[in-house]
């Protein structure tokens, strides 16, 4: 079949890219809110907790939080100015969730303690982890893993091989393609650090290749700084920038099921993480702000832009010039799989990569028919699931043999349902089906 | 050891007089089936050979063949043929049939004496077509010559049953084995 | 917040196929076939394939009517079925033949299991089982199937019973008549001559590919079939495994065994483009609720309808053998599929 | 329970066909005439009731042992009566059901009522039972009998009842009509029990 002799994966789609709105639009910076609205959990793992009390004073950049636990980061003050209230607010996964909330005292004021930090270089491992963990670092490509524990792989798994992933497979944004473009320098000193941390021996950015100016970009700045990292030019297929589909696709090494990229010595990392690393290690700059790609047809000036964390969507779509008439559906993320957004006052997060504004005709979907096991939903699986067979189950409500059809490798990335004739949402009952084995398997100890 | 015993017994004692029940009813129904076995067979050979005397048919039994010799007259006058029996596997059973041919291998009559083809299609070979006299069979095979029988399909002159070519063809070719054994038999007699 | 959001779970878009869309794509591919089915055996084959259809759509409406369903005859796989049933009857049936098939496809066939999508074997094809079991008379009469004076080379003149025109009952009876040895039937001379013309002549095969020949309305026009089946393959409504898998199948198996009487004679084209194979493999193999989902499972449901069809043409009692070993594997389906789930990305064999 | 329960139980509340699926082989194969099916469910009903009532005569006597044993030597017993005597009465009846007057030993209404009913119950009700049951059994198969000769052949009990233009629908008196009429059949009885029940 020969899908190996070609920097890609097998399965996948191709859904139009959507991206011309906004991918020659360089980023802009988002007015400071008025008030900033800041969960204690913005990442997977453990929510941290608060440190602050109601009233209190803070700056930009002043730690709000300490983390939970192992797997957790703290938060930081986005604006200076007064905490106004510590309480549960809607968040972007749709539960109310812990949050501090800062009325601005439209200074920003930064804490005193960032600024350049002389031979960052040299630091030793530990230190550095360190201040990617206080920056509140977490994977800034959506998943929002802290990114300090991925940086801290297990002593049996020797990473050989650190990956940044400038994919960017989701239609709609271009945030990260943005970032390439205007912050090249910083994203590879980023990696540099990274890579100081793995001890890893390659390095390399794996870019689609319909952003070839982004991939110009940071062969020459890869270049001017002399250093040994390859950037990879993949073809354009969804859901390229998965971990797992693209380590395969770049270095032929498949993660085996079940198993985590270190199992085959890798480690990859978004771009947008990068450079928030170097700017927690190099400038001791916390995570405060992050580049969101406001787009779609229900806002009116679609554009990139640099938003601090816990902005409300209210006063980032303000700037954007404001929703159309027809707006049917807010989506935080892509469309493949972003989440659809109830309310205007929710925040934007570490991991809000861009806000999609779909009209009304785009957000209601057709009624859900039967299956007629075209298979092109087999076809188009990057996992090499059955997502057919596992949708059924799930709608009968057969979940004992769920597992081990391999529902849990399921890295939800929407194929299936995309290319469905019978328009089922075959994620939404895999989704469901992987919620009642980790039921079952949690009862089970 | 003693319960073995009384089992034993028992289904002894069950077995011997199911055993004896048995052996009453088959002795007052075997004249019966004979009878009707018998009755069976003697309407079959009126129909192959036809034209004799019913008590004029005689059976030839030796130890490798049985035939049936027809005559007029009670008293072996006037052999008019021979009916033999003959079969082969049709479509999905075998088809047995009793041939009746005279002196020159011409066939007489023909009847078919037991089959299991599909209903409809391969069964029509014993039936009488609507508004008709004689089954399938009696009308293809009288007065022709066994020896040269053929479905049309083999370049004959037996017309097939449409959509039963293959119980026709194991009829035909059933009676032409049949009048072939029966004549290489009676031959060397 | 006065206007309401749509709330639902990813993925956002989709590509905007549908069923319907697919359907009544296939229809449009079968539509050169149909033509040239009016073309070769005259008009009637048009009210053919006109009855079919409208009993199907109609018997799918009333069923769904009654049962107090949703009616779903827009998304065009009654009309498919319908179509598909006509192709597979030949020209000379009264036209109560299609209503009663079409019938018994969409009601026994499908709706009885569920509707679309729940149907085990294909409706069109079980529809002409049903036909075929019933009035075989009437089925497998082609005698009258060629007013465009279309022809095999090969029709042997001096056998006049021949009443089941079609290139595979030509090719039966003359090997019947070939390998038929006893002494009292004989072989006729030029038997062996005639099975040579009709399988291998340039004049038999060009009549088969292009459709001049007798059986059912829309089977025998190969080129026809093939020009909706690239199109069907080039927008992807049809994948290559199944019609691939079985049409291989019948040509390594004919030129093995469909010889007269000696291995390794068969002639290829002469069993790839007669019956009904090029429309089972490309338009009723490839149903997609009644073949596999997985890729191996999809092979080997080719080739297993390809070596049923090759052991009823060479062994069994009918000429032609697609409908059935179609509908056989048709029964396969879940068990291939339990039996060839894909490798999960990244598992490693123990 | 009364005894007058005892007997029509049988013909629709536990039909042994339609509603506990027993005896199944028999109904399939050999129902494709009226006059086989009432042949085929009157021999069955004899050694039905036969075997019913000597069994309840010596479930007493019998160890739980051996039971099965026993009931299959009864069973088999008049199996093996009522073959010859149809074979002797009813010569041509009996060729066209053929094997399967002889398998009717295996038919698992006769050692399903010995066993559920007639080794537990006295001789009356064990009686009452085997008839009951019988004329299920019978009944069932006439009327798929029916449903296919009709269909099948346009004539009932060998009558031709339907006009010469009807061609019949040959495959409801080959094997696959057998499974199509009893699952239609079994389809309107559970339909009936749905619009009961609701």
């Amino acid at each position: 079949m020969g899908f190996l002799t070609k920097r890609s994966f097998s399965g996948g789609i191709h859904p139009p890219s959507s991206k011309n709105a906004t991918k020659n639009s360089a980023i802009i910076t988002c007015p400071l809110p008025s008030t900033v609205v800041i969960p204690v959990s913005q990442h997977i793992g453990a929510p941290s907790k608060p440190i602050v009390e109601v009233g209190a004073a803070v700056k930009t950049g002043d730690l709000l939080t300490e983390p939970g636990g192992f797997i957790s980061v703290p938060v930081h003050a986005s604006i200076s100015g007064t905490v106004k209230a510590i309480e549960p607010r809607p968040h972007p996964l749709g539960n109310d969730v812990l949050s501090i909330v800062i009325e601005s005292d439209e200074k920003d004021e930064w804490n005193s303690s960032i600024g350049p930090q002389k031979d960052y270089l040299q630091l030793d491992k530990q230190e550095k982890i360190r201040r990617i963990r206080d920056a509140g670092i977490a994977g800034m490509g959506g998943a929002t893993f802290p990114t300090h524990v991925k940086l801290s792989p297990p002593g049996d798994k020797p990473i050989d091989t650190f990956l940044l992933n400038g994919a960017e497979c989701e239609p709609y944004l271009t945030s990260d393609h943005r970032l390439m473009l205007e912050q090249p320098k910083k994203i590879i000193l980023g990696m540099q650090i990274i890579v100081s941390i793995l001890g890893a021996q390659n390095a390399g950015i794996g870019v689609e290749n319909n952003k070839p100016d982004a991939i110009k970009v940071l062969r020459k700045t890869i270049a001017d700084l002399g250093l040994p990292y390859k950037v990879y030019s993949l073809p354009v297929k969804y859901p390229q920038g998965a971990e797992k589909q693209l380590i395969v696709a770049v270095t032929k090494r498949a993660v085996p099921a079940g198993g985590l990229p270190m199992d085959v010595g890798c480690v990859v990392q978004n771009v947008g993480t990068a450079m928030a690393v170097y700017e927690a290690v190099a400038e001791k700059k916390p995570l405060v702000e992050r580049v969101v790609t406001v787009t779609g047809k229900g806002v009116k000036n679609p554009q990139n832009v640099l938003a601090r964390i816990g902005t409300p969507y209210s006063a980032l779509l303000e700037f954007c010039g404001g929703l159309e008439d027809n707006v049917g559906k807010i989506i935080m993320g892509g469309p493949m799989m972003g989440l659809a957004q109830a309310s205007l006052e929710i925040p934007v997060i570490k991991g809000t990569s861009g806000l999609l504004i779909l009209d009304e005709k785009f957000s209601k979907k057709p009624q859900e028919i039967t299956c007629i096991s075209c298979a092109r939903c087999v076809d188009v699986c990057p996992m090499k699931l059955v997502p057919t067979i596992l949708a059924k189950k799930v709608k009968y409500n057969i979940f004992d043999s769920l597992e081990k059809d391999n529902v849990l490798d399921c890295i939800e990335c929407g194929s299936c349902a995309y290319v469905c004739p019978s328009q089922i949402n075959l994620v939404h009952y895999i989704k469901y089906g992987k919620h009642q084995v980790m039921k079952a398997r949690k009862k089970a100890g | 050891m003693k319960d073995v015993l009384k089992i034993g017994g028992i289904l002894l004692a069950i077995t011997v007089i199911a055993a004896a029940a048995l052996s009453g009813v088959y002795s007052v129904t075997k004249p019966l089936i004979e009878d009707a076995k018998q009755k069976e067979q003697d309407a079959a050979l009126t129909v192959a050979l036809a034209g004799a005397d019913t008590s004029g048919i005689y059976k030839v039994e030796n130890e490798e063949y049985v035939y049936y010799e027809g005559f007029t007259e009670r008293e072996r006058q006037n052999l008019i043929g021979y009916a033999f029996i003959t079969s082969k596997y049709g479509y999905s059973s075998d088809i047995v049939t009793m041939v009746g041919v005279d002196t020159a291998g011409t066939i007489i009559g023909i009847k078919v004496l037991s089959q299991q083809e599909t209903p409809g299609l391969g069964t029509r070979i014993a039936e009488k077509a609507y508004g008709e006299t004689k089954t399938w069979v009696q009308k293809q095979f009288e007065g022709k010559t066994a020896m040269g029988c053929a479905v049309d399909k083999d370049g004959g002159s037996i017309i097939s049953i449409t959509g039963a070519t293959i119980s026709s063809r194991a009829v035909t070719n059933s009676v032409v084995d049949g009048y072939k054994k029966f004549n290489e038999f009676i031959t060397k007699k | 917040m006065e206007k309401k959001l749509f709330v639902s779970s990813s993925p956002h878009i989709t590509d905007r196929e549908s069923v319907a869309k697919i359907m009544f794509t296939v229809i449009a591919a079968l539509v050169p076939a149909g033509i040239g089915g009016v073309y070769f055996f005259g008009p009637k084959a048009l009210w053919v394939i006109l009855v079919s259809v409208l009993a199907s759509v109609a018997t799918e409406a009333v069923i769904q009517i009654l049962m107090k369903k949703p009616v779903t005859v827009g998304d065009g796989s009654a009309i498919l079925t319908g179509i598909l049933l006509a192709f597979t009857i030949s020209v000379q049936v009264p036209l109560w033949i299609p209503a009663v098939g079409a019938f018994f496809a969409i009601a026994v066939g499908k709706q009885v299991f569920g509707g679309l999508g729940f149907n085990p074997m294909n409706p069109a094809l079980l529809g002409r089982a049903f036909l075929l079991a019933s009035w075989p008379d009437y089925m497998i009469r082609f005698d009258l199937a060629r007013p465009r004076g279309g022809h095999l080379a090969g029709i042997p003149i001096n056998i006049d019973g021949i009443t089941e025109a079609t290139p595979l009952n030509v090719f039966r009876q003359l090997r019947d008549i070939y390998s038929n040895t006893t002494e009292f039937t004989g072989v006729q001379p030029d038997v062996h001559q005639q099975i040579d013309t009709l399988t291998s002549s340039y004049t038999s095969i060009k009549n088969l590919f292009i459709g001049d020949v007798g059986g059912c309305i829309g089977e025998t026009s190969a080129l026809l079939l093939l020009a909706g089946a690239a199109f069907l393959m080039y927008k992807r409504y049809i994948g290559w495994k199944i019609p691939f898998g079985y049409i291989g199948t019948v040509a390594l198996l004919s030129w093995i065994f469909g010889g007269k009487t000696d291995l390794f004679s068969g002639n290829i084209l002469f069993f790839v483009f007669s019956g009904g194979l090029i429309l089972g493999a490309f338009y009723m193999a490839t149903d997609m609720v009644t073949s596999p989902v997985t890729f191996r499972g999809r092979i080997l449901f080719g080739i297993g309808c390809g070596v049923i069809t090759v052991l009823i043409r060479q062994v069994g009692g009918y000429p032609e053998g697609v409908c059935y070993s179609i509908l056989l594997m048709n029964l396969t389906v879940p068990l291939l599929d339990r039996w060839n789930r894909p490798k999960v990305f990244g598992k490693v064999k123990k | 329970m009364s005894a007058f329960k005892e007997l029509t139980k049988g013909i629709y509340d536990q039909n042994p066909v339609f509603k506990q699926a027993l005896g199944l082989c028999p109904t399939l194969a050999v129902s494709n005439s009226v006059e086989n099916g009432l042949g085929m469910g009157l021999a069955a009903t004899f050694v039905l009731v036969c075997s019913n009532v000597i069994i309840s005569l010596i479930r007493k006597l019998v160890p739980a042992k051996i039971r099965i044993p026993v009931y299959i030597v009864v069973i088999a017993s008049f199996v093996t009566i009522v073959d010859y005597s149809m074979n002797g009465l009813f010569h041509e009846l009996h060729k066209s059901l053929g094997l399967f007057i002889p398998l009717i030993v295996v038919n698992c209404i006769i050692l399903g009522r010995a066993e559920a009913f007639a080794g537990k119950n006295n001789i009356f009700l064990s009686l009452l039972d085997g008839i009951g049951m019988g004329l299920g059994f019978t009944l069932a198969l006439v009327l798929l009998g029916t449903i296919r000769e009709i269909l099948g052949n346009g004539s009932f009990l060998g009558i031709p009842v339907i006009g010469a233009s009807f061609k019949p629908v040959l495959i409801m008196i080959l094997p696959p009509g057998a499974f199509l009429s009893i699952g239609f059949v079994m389809g309107f009885f559970n339909w009936i029990e749905n619009r009961k029940s609701n």
